[in-house]
């Protein structure tokens, strides 16, 4: 989904707030919420880490931004947990007496259609394209290299596609690779001409590029 | 207008988590203390000082070197670093004219094993919209100004990929143990917003 | 600038909240930073509608997203009016009595270099794309149909162009063209293959389409 | 994180208000009472009500349709509805198989004179993020169901064009005057997301 997530290259944002000798967690309640998570996919198995990114990016944007990190991974927990049944919205309200925030709900995926390549298709020296698509559900290809050209300078091992993992759909694992972009190409003349964008895609998101 | 957060009446994140763990205890979903002790176990595994280790062996042993840059999850698993979000690392050699920094612009991943949990300001909206687009005002923010001949290479962790940076050693560490070195890394140079300094040059 | 104002496509907010017999303003302070505005534009000339409407874009994406219309009207004239020396943040603050959140600080645009051509450019049926450009200022070409391509079916009158209006540069005037785009172009096989979009734009992001 | 709303200890958006207008009146750049005089005039000029009569006109009124869809400013203006964002109008007209909707994506340009200043969903995040991608479910959740072959044109504001969209005259008004047309004519159907009823068929 193109979501508020989906951050990369937004303006606007001031300057980067850097706390000095930061702890890990702030207070405790963040470390629970943490373990939480490592415990709900773990140990619970209630859902997947592509699920789980998924649930907080569905996040009302008001609520996402002003939510700091812990606070995301909590609600996407707590997601989770209802939408899967384990535990209900009226359990959680009445033990926190009072609002609890959830995400939107999911969007309906249906399965792409493609199958698992034997081989990688793609390898490192190769341009390619990345496909100007627009899922509504989730999706690991940024905005802001869609539709832009880049080199592939590594491929990596097969992981489970995100877009299907994220919404049950059957697992298909495929190879993800490293796209290497001008950031010209992606952010206009003001970028500095020698700087250069790498970005991990998984071969679905990709096509050959223009002229090969 | 639905879903804020806790200032429109939500109650607190603190309040929230309590109620979550407390409902999942009495279903029987979590056993006694066993939250506190995983708690305890990744805050030990998910420790930066282990990528400093990395660094400091990579550069005080040659062949380390080329393995860790050639494999990095084995090479980190060679020292005993492994575990979630180290499924796959790859490290990212810094050069005098090319500097590697990273960035999760989708969410906050990062190589927990190596790099710890991640500070606050990584996983700022700020900085991971940010560095993708402009990332030499914002190292220079941050206190990294880079001359002009220097090229950056933003890595943005997309997919399961987990990304480390091997820093430039700095001069005037010549002799110094592996120990030494592994002190003055900091994960700040791991993510690449800083250079590695000594007493001397900081 | 690429901001959170540029809210076409934007995915994961919820439902549309619809007030029944809604009024025009809810408080008396609505209605007056309503007008605050209208005098500081129409009658101060303080400054113009363009660096009004980039000084709302220059909110922190926080505070924009939190605040509702008028809230975003109020910190768009106070922001314009300490920036142009009629107010200082000190007397706002002093008077009323706390913080008086602005935009975050304009960005440094320089002139594009083009002139005002004498004719317009493009005529109905012209073939077009948006050139896909991410100007660190002010601009009214959507994220979402940069690197487009639809038909024009409309030249309008010329306007000022408010990439340079917004930033004091020398002004220039030019017609601006209505772009009509298939749905799917813009957001792919999700969208119904029947609906249209027509985007408003002046000739400056536009060229000529791929082979015409 | 600097720039929050007052939910973070910032004056209230009336407190800030105030204190604008009470600086600026100190300066002697607003004259006593000339702002209630402005904000009176904008709220009697910028009324929804003229783009009803403007609608129910063209409905009445060949000639006036024809003039209004050639020319939207001079027709506006022929009934006496000119002013601040009505500098260039332009009508749009629907047809039984296709509908037009109008938003500002990137702020909340309306067309004052005709369209009055619009409601808060108008300039709601949601709606503006919304309905240029997904005008068909957004119109449903608004209450207006269009069959299939109806197709959706999204206008989207984004110069100096404001538009108005001319609905279609409901069945059963054959025969009703001007003035009657013009009161069942709302600001929704001028918009977009709603079709103009007659008590019967509403």
């Amino acid at each position: 989904m193109d979501g508020i997530h989906d951050l990369g290259g937004m303006a606007g944002f001031g300057p980067i707030a850097v706390e000095v000798d930061e702890p890990t967690f702030h207070e405790p309640w963040e470390g629970t919420a943490f373990a939480l998570n490592a415990l709900a996919i773990g140990s619970l198995h209630a859902y997947n880490a592509d699920e789980y990114r998924h649930a907080i990016e569905r996040m009302d944007p008001i609520h996402y931004l002003n939510a700091r990190y812990y606070e995301r991974v909590l609600t996407g927990v707590a997601s989770l947990m209802v939408e899967k049944g384990v535990v209900t919205r009226a359990e959680l309200e009445g033990a926190a007496r009072g609002r609890f925030p959830f995400a939107h709900p999911n969007a309906v995926v249906e399965p792409d259609g493609r199958e698992a390549e034997p081989c990688p298709r793609f390898a490192v020296g190769d341009r390619v394209r990345v496909r100007d698509i627009h899922p509504a559900g989730h999706t690991r290809v940024p905005r802001y290299v869609r539709g832009k050209q880049g080199i592939v300078i590594h491929v990596a091992p097969r992981f489970r596609f995100p877009d299907a993992s994220a919404h049950g759909l059957p697992p298909r694992d495929e190879p993800t690779v490293h796209v290497e972009f001008w950031a010209r190409d992606l952010w206009g003349s003001d970028a500095d001409e020698h700087d250069r964008v790498v970005v991990d895609l998984w071969e679905t998101y990709l096509e050959v590029a223009d002229g090969q | 207008m639905a879903n804020d957060s806790e200032h429109r009446g939500a109650a607190t994140p603190e309040a929230r988590t309590d109620a979550l763990r407390r409902v999942l205890e009495r279903k029987g979903l979590i056993e006694e203390g066993a939250l506190d002790t995983l708690q305890a176990r990744l805050e030990e595994q998910f420790d930066w000082r282990n990528g400093a280790r990395v660094v400091a062996r990579a550069w005080v042993d040659a062949d380390y070197r080329e393995r860790l840059l050639a494999d990095g999850t084995k090479a980190c698993a060679d020292l005993g670093f492994t575990g979630p979000q180290g499924e796959y690392i790859v490290v990212l050699e810094d050069e005098p004219t090319l500097h590697n920094v990273i960035v999760c612009t989708q969410c906050s991943c990062t190589a927990w094993p190596v790099l710890g949990l991640p500070p606050d300001w990584y996983k700022s909206p700020a900085y991971r919209a940010r560095v993708a687009r402009e990332p030499r005002p914002v190292l220079k923010e941050m206190g990294l100004e880079l001359p002009p001949e220097v090229q950056i290479r933003v890595w943005d962790t997309t997919a399961e990929t987990r990304f480390m940076v091997l820093p430039l050693r700095p001069n005037g560490t010549e002799g110094w143990s592996e120990e030494e070195l592994a002190a003055i890394v900091t994960r700040d140079a791991m993510i690449g917003v800083a250079l590695v300094e000594t007493p001397e040059s900081g």
